[in-house]
Parts: structure tokens; C-alpha cells; sequence
């Protein structure tokens, strides 16, 4: 893999980040370990994504890819808030026609884990042939983002229809052969039936959860900070709504799962994999931890499972669900 | 913490015809060559290079469209929203050294010249299109006389109305060409910074540019400022020779709010 | 009113607490200033929330009385997370029929600002009988605490049903003739309907937000920290989604509005106000700033509004809503 | 933060027959009279007061119920959780003073009397049901000869077993009544608290006394450990005359976790 002078890891990180003790499955895909960046962060150009994998994650999501490029909102389009981070990038991409290059470049980097390909849509027909270009450019899975307006609603999301996901999830299941994983949003009364939705879609996995709805106001300007007014809410804050979801799915439901939301070191992933996750995401955590934090996140893991005797990282998926029945 | 702080706009001059400065207190400190996000309500928030690096610190710009506009438009006690400062400054750690500045480029340069180590020289090189647009000419003149600056002060425009007919990259080529030159600092529309960064290649002489690409976040998340692998804002702005050399994308494309790259 | 000794502010905010700057009027309520305490926090017994009104409040919910006595979940009951606090007290209460004597011990303090009475039941009957118990022990309003779990759905509350609440709100409005307030729950797709509803059941006002489900786990002894495992996020947290849910109902109903969620200083009051609150309601800021953060959270308003040239507080309500239409 | 700190058990023994004292190695600094909550995972969590006051830390329990049971019924190596300490401690201004506990009541007591100011003398008074239950007396004892501390120690039994038969709020009354006495300190059963409060208003001595109350937070946000309007865990668990004067609860009523009162 090329890496641009100076990205090279220290070997104590270098060491962590290839662990056996880390290396794991999230269905059919291999992980060196189960930090993963989260799509949105670093995930418009495929240099970027290679470039997360020196700084040492497990494999990479892509920013959500549209059909047609889009410029998003206007700036301000992110704001720190207490305990987060609060955004309304508004979807802004390049669109899939151009993605395929940035895919290529990531591809031919040989890059040591999956690319899983983040794609959303208004339909199943505009979903399918999204995850048909994903595949064709070369990721190894897919995710699907369903926080993108809904139609029909108003103030919701494609992702709180469960008919609507189920829907989306079959179409897109049926148009490619890689593992489809559906990403699930917290802005939900309950979020276990969206979850069933997918996987009665067929969906290989899921990923838990998007940004919490928010909003910041500047008292002094007396207007909202975000030029979309409202946004989406990410970083420490929510991960105690992470968390939550995951736990109830995973009680419930028996499919790989993704966790993310507020994960900035390793005691937070712990947090993750013992509710029930498979693997980790990671985002708004490169705010305060800077490129590197993958790489930390990494080495506090295998750390904290050498001091508790675990043999793999495996282990300790679900361990705080208590006996299941 | 990454939320913009409301500031008051405490000066506006009309620097040239084409450009304008505006002064506002912002007591972070924060080095030539970083950047600021502005936020001008209603409108955008763009990065700004900072022209004043001290506890009043200035920016100024041209306009380009909406939010320069607005940024121009500003008056005395406006309020607008500050964060940062953000990305790698300029480092001078040599003796004899050129600053070559095209338009608003002008900038991070001003104060790079005014508060570089004691003892070192600079060649300092104005470009602009007309003779009236030299942007800090007249400050770069009276520096030289009342602050004792040891400055060589150059100019370049392209109608010719001061000092030589052409583009800046011209006078770096020269003083390259002559010999005696450490490094050389560049800021300007990118194919100046690009002719600088041939002129160096060519004379293998160090250089430091302060490249511009879109920005959202302004600390490292969002990808927007992409450039060949880089972050602009975080890596950069300010960017040594061994990394532009790297850069496909230098002086080739950017990318738009969208990701997707265009000719520059 | 009687003060414990040591409870007298001391001047500097003792003038801010009364300063005619921060008199401000909630439907038909009056108050000295719009710091209102939230239910949960010290509004088990009489004496604490008289003396909430010696340290500085405008007015006091009480904490969420049902008809009869619970002991609630099991400790460990609250656990601080980043940004924020976690708890599962599982509306522990001595009932309504031992609760009259302690709000009678409010009335006989003649306390400065009207005391809002909290209830919660299973169905409109309940509330309705509550609502009564409520008023007769002397409240000079009700909120109505939609948070108890939804006997129909699993994993939802009954405040995520439209019709339930517009039930229960018509039912306790018929039953008083004390204003209503509707609290409404954050974990639901679009707080909008709910708050519509509430509002066609006939309700005075409406209280946003009740905390957000979440859920902390200690990852070296490998469960969750709450007895009941999952809980409710307060805090500075959850700031922006309280700040966003009053600013969506704000822009559509024409209900005064108590906002509540995160509040920890005088700017994040006013973001709430500008926003579209009438008042706002302080809770979680306790633990950091202790019993006097009543005192002041007013105190920072009153200057802040000084500061900006405002005549009185309720000039900044929905000043971030921009023009209205 | 108030989070559960996990720890390990570092020591299990049996005080008396009845009593269990658990150590473990917990830094945050603590003092004489404040308490923690301790996680007992799956059972619940519970106020204890420090008996050991250092960076390894005690605390001795009794089996109540429940959690004390778990608590008694602990391992060394088990893991257990540690928020706090909380509370407003015990405060020595006074040479002359009585500190009167019974059964765990003795906790706060013991790092009271061994971290006093120098110079400070104490009467000790031990209180139990039988000469083997009362707790620390060995301590109290070595104390005395070893540490080179200021005690005359008395001790009550209620079966005469060991000193004074009957409650030791007798030997507060005599001490008091016999005059010279600065101050007096008490933990303990309430209805033990209250006789000490009796005396110490009859005699106009000044008391302090740790209150026993149902408690959730420990910080002072959820009312439950309320105590005629004040906290327990906040403004306590040591009040002093005034305080305790104020309280028509005291002695008379406590509250269950639902906050209804029920006799002491
Ligand atoms: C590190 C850095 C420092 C800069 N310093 C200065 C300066 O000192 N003075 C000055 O006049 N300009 C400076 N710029 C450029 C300035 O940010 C853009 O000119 C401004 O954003 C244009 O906005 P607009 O709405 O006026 O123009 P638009 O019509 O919106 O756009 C004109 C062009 O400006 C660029 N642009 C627009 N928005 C952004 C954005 N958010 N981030 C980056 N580029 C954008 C794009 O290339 C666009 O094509 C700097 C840019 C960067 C990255
Ligand atoms: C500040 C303070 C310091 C204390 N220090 C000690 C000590 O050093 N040693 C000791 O043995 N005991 C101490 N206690 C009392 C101890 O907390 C209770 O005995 C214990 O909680 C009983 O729990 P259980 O499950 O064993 O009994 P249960 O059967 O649950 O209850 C028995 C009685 O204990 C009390 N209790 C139960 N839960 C709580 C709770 N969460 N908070 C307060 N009281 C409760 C109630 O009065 C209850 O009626 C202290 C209490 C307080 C408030
Ligand atoms: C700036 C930003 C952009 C994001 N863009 C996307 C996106 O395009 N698609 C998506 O599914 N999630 C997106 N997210 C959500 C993240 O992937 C993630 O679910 C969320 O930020 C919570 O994780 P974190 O707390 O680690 O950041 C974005 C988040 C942020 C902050
Ligand atoms: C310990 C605790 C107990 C609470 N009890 C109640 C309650 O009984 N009834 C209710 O409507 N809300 C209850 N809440 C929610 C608060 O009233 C409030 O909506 C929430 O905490 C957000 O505000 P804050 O961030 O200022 O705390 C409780 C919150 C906490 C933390
Ligand atoms: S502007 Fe967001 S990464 Fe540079
Ligand atoms: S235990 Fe919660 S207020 Fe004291």
C-alpha cells in the first residue's frame, strides 16, 4: 500500500493495528481489526480512504454516494456543540459516475481491508442501480444510508418506514452478490422493527446509528449556527444512544452489526462490542484524536483485552447481554 | 472548540480598489500562513487567510462572489462569527528568502515578512493586474523605511502600470536564476504558487505555498479539501516542495462543494 | 417564604432572580423569571421545592406523581456519562395520596412562582384522576408526563401515540380547570404530530424534551451500569435536540412552550428562548453547578439581555425562527 | 464524574462477628465523615462510609438486606464499583470531644479519631449489642498504647457484656453532664443520634452527627435522600446542632426509595 511520506506508523501502533488479538469476521468480510471509519469522514476521495488505512483502521466505509453530484447545504455546515459535533453536510457527493475513480485508486492501492460502499437513494430502483456502480467500482460490501428525506413524511426519513426499508433492502439484495449492510437511524420511536425490516430484506448486517436530530443556535447572531438550520448530532453525546440500539438489537435479532456513535477510544468500542457489535465505527473521534485516532483506538483494544486475559476480540461480542435465554 | 465566536467588526479599509481589510479582536493566537473560518450570517462561511496575526487580527479579500461580497460589504460593528485559527503556518528558518504574492495571496505574507526571525532578508514580490491593485504596497514601502524591515521590495503587473510587465513568477524566476536565494514563500492564485514551485524545482531551491481548496469543516473530518491525499486544511495550507510534488492535482483541478474536481 | 439558614442569596443575585428585566408570563402563569426547576430533580418532598424558589427558580415542576406509590428501579439508578447524565429511577414516587401533604407544605411557604404538578398514568382515566388529586392539593398547573411505557407497543412510550395523547390531553382538561402542559418525549420520528396532538386535546402548553434513551455499560465488569439497563439521557448532551424540537414546534404551533434539556447556563437558556420557548426548565445542571444554578442561569440572562439592549425577556422568544410568514 | 470507578477487593475481614470491613485502593481524597456509593454489579448500589480514609480506602458493613449482604459476602479480587466520596465531613475545631458510635456507626469514627488534629482529645464510646459485636475496640485499644492517641475509650453493651449495660448515649450523658466536653461526634443508629442530640441540647454542647437517609444520586439532584428540606448527601451526611434542630424528621421518620415516610 503507498503511503505519503510521513504516514508510516510508529511501530507500537503498527504492531496494535495488525494484532492477531484484533483480526476478526463481520459476516463475510475479514477485518486486521474491527475499527472501521464511518462514512462521511475522509470518504469523498478514494487518496483518503487509503490513506485512514495507513493511519490504521480495519476497513473503511465511503462517504454516501447519490446518483448525481450534489453541493450539499452551505457553509456552516458543522459546529461543535457540547459533547459533539453537529452537522448538515446535506449529502453533498460527486456522484456515482465520478466515485467509480475514486474507488479505482483505492483498489489498486491493495488496501488491507474492506471498502464498504455507502450509497443512498429516494427508492429501491434508485438504490439498486447505486449498489450495482458500487459493486462494479470494487467494494466489498455495501451500506445503505436511509436518512435522506422521506417523500411522504414530513420531518422523517426514508430509514423510519419500515415497508419502505424492507423494500429498499430486497431491491438491493437482489441486485448485487456482495454483503449489504443497512445503516439504522436513532430518530425512531423504536428502532428494533426498522432493524427486522432489513433483515426480512436480507440484509447481511446492520449499522447502528446514524446522527440524533439537533439543532445550535447562536444567541448573539440570534439565528441557527447550521445554514440548514437543523442537523445531525454525532461524538460523545450520542453514544450512550448508540450503545442503547445496539443492545436492543442484538438481543434480538441474530445479524452482524456495525456499532457507531461517539467512539473516541478504546473503553467506547468496548462499550460497542460488548452490547452486541460485531465491529466499530468511528468518526466525529478524528475531530479531537486527529487522523491517528484509528490507530489509538486500535492499541487501547488490544491492550485492555491482554490486561482481561481475552483471546480474541470476538469474545467479548455481547458479553454485557448476560446469559441469553 | 470548533464553534465560531462572535466577533465585532472593529475596521474596514478599502485596501485597493479591489480589496478590502477587516480588523476585528480575536485573542487566539495563531501564526502567518494559518487560516480562519468566517462565518457571515446568512450568508457562507469561507476560510480566510489572517492578514494581522496579533490580538486584533485582519483578513482581506476580493470579491469572488456571495460571501466575499458580504465579507466586503462588512461595516464598522457588524458581528460576524470566528473559529480557528486552523491548518500549518509558514516556518522561516532561513536567512535569505523571497515572498511572492499575487492578489489577496498578499495576505499570510504580510505579516510572514513583519515577523519573521531578526536578521533575515526578503525579497518581497507584489503581483497584480494593475498598478492601482497592488495589494499592501504602500504598507510593504513603509515597512522597509520606518519598521527597519530589511526588505527588497519588487512589484509586477500585467498591464505593465508598475514595475515589470507580467506575472510575479517572472521576478522569482530571476532572482532563482542569480543565485543566493534559501527559500522561497508563495501565496496567490495557484498557477503563480505552480510557476514558483517549477522555478524551484528547476533551481531546487526549498518552498513553502499556501494552497486553497474548499473548505467545510476546517479540521480534518469532511474530506472537502482534499488534495491529492492531503488535507488542505490540516496538513496545509501551507505546504513544503517534497509535498506539492506529490500533488497531481497541483495546478491541475480542484475539487467543488459536491467532490468533484474541476480544471483550476 | 421560610429559608433554611444559609439559604438567603446573596444580594448580587437575589437582584437577579426578581429583576422585572426577567418577569415573564407562561399562558396564564406568572413568573419572576422564566428558570423553572424540571421535574425529577429534588420534587420528591415539599421543603426542597420550596427550597428551590430560595435559590432562585421562577417556578417548579414537580417530580411525576402516579396514583400509587414506587419504589422504583433499583439502584444503580443514574450514572454520569460524557456531556450528560444516564438514569433509570423508573418514576419512583410516594403516590398522590401522601403527595398533597407535601405540596400543602408549598402553599403554606407562599412561595414566589407557581408550582406545576406532574403526573403520569397508564390511560386517560388515570390521568384524569390525577389531574384532580393535582389541583386540589393546590397546583397551579399540570404537566403531563407521557413517558411511562406504552402498554400497546414494546420498547415505545405512551407519548409516541398520537391519538393516545390527544385522548389523555382531553381527558385531563376536561377534568381541571388549571392549565395543562404536555411533556413531550424526544424518541420519535417527528415530534411534530405529537405535539399537534396535544395541542387538539386541548392543552394549555407544552413542555420539550423528556430525556433520550441510552444506554452506558462498564466494559470491566461487563454489563450495563443501571440496574434497568437502558435509560434517559439528560444533560448538555442532549441540548441540541431539545433546542431542535422546540425550534420545529415553535415554527408551527402557536402554544407557549417550556423548553428543558441541557440547560447549564444563561446562553443555553437563551437558546431555547430564541428558539420559540416562553420558559425553560433546568434540571441536569444541578449536579454541576449545585442548588444555586437557578440563581445563576438568571443571573446570566439578566445581564446578557442588558448586555444586548433588551427591555424584557420575553422580546427574545423565537428570535432564531427569523421572519415568520 | 460520576461514574462507577471499578476496583478490586484488596482485603475481606471479619471485625466481629457480625461486622465484615472490605478494603481496596481507590486515590481520590476523602475525609472523616463523608461516604461513597458502592456498586455491588447485579444487586444494587449503596452509601457506606469511608473507615479508612488513604488511598487504600474501607468500609465496614453489617448484613441489612441484600446489598450488604453481597457487600459482606465479598471476595478478595471481586470487582466492585466506587463513585464519590461524597458529603460534607466531620470537622474537629475543638480540643475536647466525644465520639459516641454504634455498630457500623463506628466507621466514620475510627479515621475521625486517628486523623485528628494533634493535641485533641477524645472519648471514645463504643456501642453494641454484646461485648464480641463491638466493632473496632481492638483498634480503638492498640490505638491508644501504639499510636500514641489521646483516647480514654468506654464501651456499652446492651446484655452488660462489656462496660456500661445499656446504650452508650448514657456515657454521652454523663461525660456531658460532668463538664469539659468541646464537642461530640456521633454515628450510629438514629434513634442512638438523637439521644446524643438531647443531651448535647440540655448541656448546650455543640454536635455533629451523620445522618442515615435513602439515597439514589449522592450528588443532590434527585431528592431522595431529603431530610426536612435538606439533602443527606449534600448537605450532609454531618450536620450539626442547628441543623438537626431544624429537622422535624429527624428521629421520628425516614423515607422509603419511593419517598414515602415511614417511622424510624
Ligand atoms: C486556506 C484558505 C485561505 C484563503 N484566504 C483568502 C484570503 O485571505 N482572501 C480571500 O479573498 N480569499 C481567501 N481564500 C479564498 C476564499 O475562501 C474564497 O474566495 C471564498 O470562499 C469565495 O466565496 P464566495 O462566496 O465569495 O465565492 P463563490 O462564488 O462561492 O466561489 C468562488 C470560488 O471560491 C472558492 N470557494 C467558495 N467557497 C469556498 C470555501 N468554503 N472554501 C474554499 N474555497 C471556496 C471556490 O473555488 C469557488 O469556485 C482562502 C481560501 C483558503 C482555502
Ligand atoms: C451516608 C450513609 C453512610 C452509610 N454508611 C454505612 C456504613 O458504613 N456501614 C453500613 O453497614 N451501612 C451504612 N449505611 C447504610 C447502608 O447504606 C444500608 O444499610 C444499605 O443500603 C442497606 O441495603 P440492603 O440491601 O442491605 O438492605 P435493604 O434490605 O435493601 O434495606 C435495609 C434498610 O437500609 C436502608 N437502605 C437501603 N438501600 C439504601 C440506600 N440506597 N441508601 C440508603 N439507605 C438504604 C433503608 O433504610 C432500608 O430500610 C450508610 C448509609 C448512608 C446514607
Ligand atoms: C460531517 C459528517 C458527515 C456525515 N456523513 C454521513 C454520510 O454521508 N452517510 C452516513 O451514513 N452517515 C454520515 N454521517 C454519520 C456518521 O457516519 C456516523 O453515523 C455518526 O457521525 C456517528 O458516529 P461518530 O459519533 O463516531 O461520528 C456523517 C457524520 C458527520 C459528522
Ligand atoms: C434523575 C432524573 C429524574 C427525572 N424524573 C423525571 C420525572 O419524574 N418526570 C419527568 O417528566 N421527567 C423526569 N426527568 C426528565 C427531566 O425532567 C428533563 O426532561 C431532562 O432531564 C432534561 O433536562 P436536563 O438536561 O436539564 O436534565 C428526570 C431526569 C432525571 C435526570
Ligand atoms: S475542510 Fe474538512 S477536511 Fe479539510
Ligand atoms: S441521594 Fe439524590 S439528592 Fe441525595
Amino acid at each position: 500500500m503507498h503511503t505519503l511520506p510521513g504516514d508510516e506508523l510508529p511501530d507500537e501502533l503498527a504492531g496494535a493495528v495488525a494484532d492477531p488479538l484484533l483480526a476478526t469476521t463481520l459476516g463475510r468480510l475479514r477485518l486486521r481489526n474491527p475499527i472501521i471509519l464511518a462514512s462521511g469522514f475522509l470518504g469523498e476521495t478514494g487518496q483518503s480512504l487509503v490513506r485512514c488505512f495507513a493511519h490504521g483502521c480495519g476497513g473503511v466505509v465511503t462517504k454516501s454516494i447519490g446518483t448525481l453530484p450534489r453541493l450539499g447545504h452551505a457553509n456552516p455546515t458543522v459546529v461543535e456543540v457540547d459533547g459533539g459535533l453537529l452537522n448538515a453536510i446535506g449529502l453533498a457527493n460527486p456522484g456515482m459516475e465520478h466515485y467509480r475513480s475514486e474507488l479505482a485508486a483505492v483498489r489498486d492501492a491493495q488496501v488491507p481491508g474492506p471498502i464498504i460502499g455507502s450509497i443512498f437513494g429516494a427508492d429501491p430502483q434508485e438504490f439498486s442501480q447505486l449498489a450495482k456502480g458500487m459493486a462494479a467500482a470494487g467494494a466489498d460490501a455495501l451500506e445503505l444510508n436511509l436518512s435522506c428525506p422521506h417523500v411522504k413524511g414530513v420531518g422523517t426519513e426514508v430509514g423510519s418506514d419500515p415497508r419502505l426499508v424492507e423494500q429498499i433492502t430486497a431491491a438491493t439484495t437482489a441486485a448485487v452478490s456482495i454483503p449489504v449492510f443497512v445503516k439504522l437511524s436513532p430518530n425512531i420511536a423504536d428502532i428494533l422493527p426498522i432493524a427486522a425490516a432489513a433483515v426480512d430484506g436480507g440484509a447481511a448486517g446492520l449499522t447502528a446509528i446514524n446522527t440524533v436530530r439537533g439543532m445550535a443556535i447562536d444567541v448573539r447572531l440570534r439565528r441557527p449556527i447550521l445554514s440548514h438550520g437543523q442537523g445531525g448530532l454525532s461524538g460523545p453525546a450520542i453514544r450512550p444512544v448508540g450503545v442503547a440500539a445496539v443492545f436492543r438489537i442484538a438481543s434480538h435479532l441474530q445479524v452482524p452489526i456495525m456499532g457507531v456513535g461517539g467512539i473516541s477510544c478504546g473503553a467506547d468500542a468496548l462499550e460497542y462490542l460488548m452490547a452486541g457489535a460485531h465491529a466499530v465505527q468511528v468518526g466525529t473521534a478524528l475531530m479531537d484524536r486527529g487522523p491517528l485516532a484509528f490507530a489509538h483506538i486500535a492499541t487501547e483494544l488490544r491492550d485492555f483485552l491482554r490486561v482481561e486475559g481475552f483471546g480474541k476480540v470476538s469474545e467479548v461480542i455481547g458479553l454485557a447481554q448476560g446469559e441469553r435465554p | 472548540m470548533h464553534a465560531p465566536t462572535i466577533v465585532e467588526v472593529v475596521a474596514v479599509e478599502r485596501s485597493t480598489p479591489i480589496h478590502t481589510t477587516v480588523s476585528f479582536d480575536y485573542p487566539a493566537p495563531a501564526l502567518p500562513g494559518q487560516f480562519v473560518m468566517v462565518w457571515l450570517p446568512g450568508v457562507d462561511e469561507i476560510p480566510m487567510s489572517l492578514s494581522r496575526t496579533g490580538v486584533r487580527k485582519a483578513m482581506v479579500a476580493r470579491v469572488r462572489g456571495d460571501a466575499t461580497a458580504a465579507l466586503c460589504a462588512l461595516q464598522v460593528g457588524d458581528r460576524i462569527g470566528i473559529r480557528g485559527p486552523y491548518g500549518r503556518p509558514f516556518a522561516v528558518t532561513r536567512r535569505r528568502n523571497v515572498a511572492v504574492g499575487g492578489g489577496t495571496g498578499m495576505a499570510p505574507l504580510l505579516p510572514l515578512v513583519r515577523h519573521g526571525p531578526p536578521g533575515t532578508h526578503w525579497d518581497l514580490i507584489v503581483g497584480g493586474a494593475t498598478k492601482a491593485e497592488l495589494l499592501y504596497l504602500d504598507w510593504a514601502a513603509a515597512a522597509v523605511s520606518d519598521e527597519g524591515l530589511d526588505v527588497t521590495l519588487h512589484t509586477a503587473t500585467e498591464d505593465g502600470s508598475a514595475g515589470t510587465r507580467g506575472y510575479p513568477t517572472a521576478i522569482v524566476e530571476a532572482l532563482l536564476a542569480k543565485g543566493g536565494i534559501d527559500e522561497v514563500f508563495a501565496c496567490g492564485p495557484e498557477l503563480l504558487m505552480f510557476g514558483a514551485f517549477q522555478s524551484c524545482e528547476r533551481h531546487d531551491v526549498p518552498l513553502q505555498a499556501s494552497m486553497e481548496r474548499f473548505m467545510k469543516c476546517g479540521f480534518g473530518i469532511c474530506d472537502a479539501c482534499a488534495l491529492s491525499g492531503y488535507l488542505t486544511c490540516l496538513d496545509g495550507p501551507v505546504f513544503d516542495r517534497p509535498a506539492l510534488r506529490l500533488m497531481q492535482e497541483f495546478g491541475h483541478s480542484q475539487r467543488n462543494a459536491a467532490g468533484l474536481p474541476q480544471g483550476i
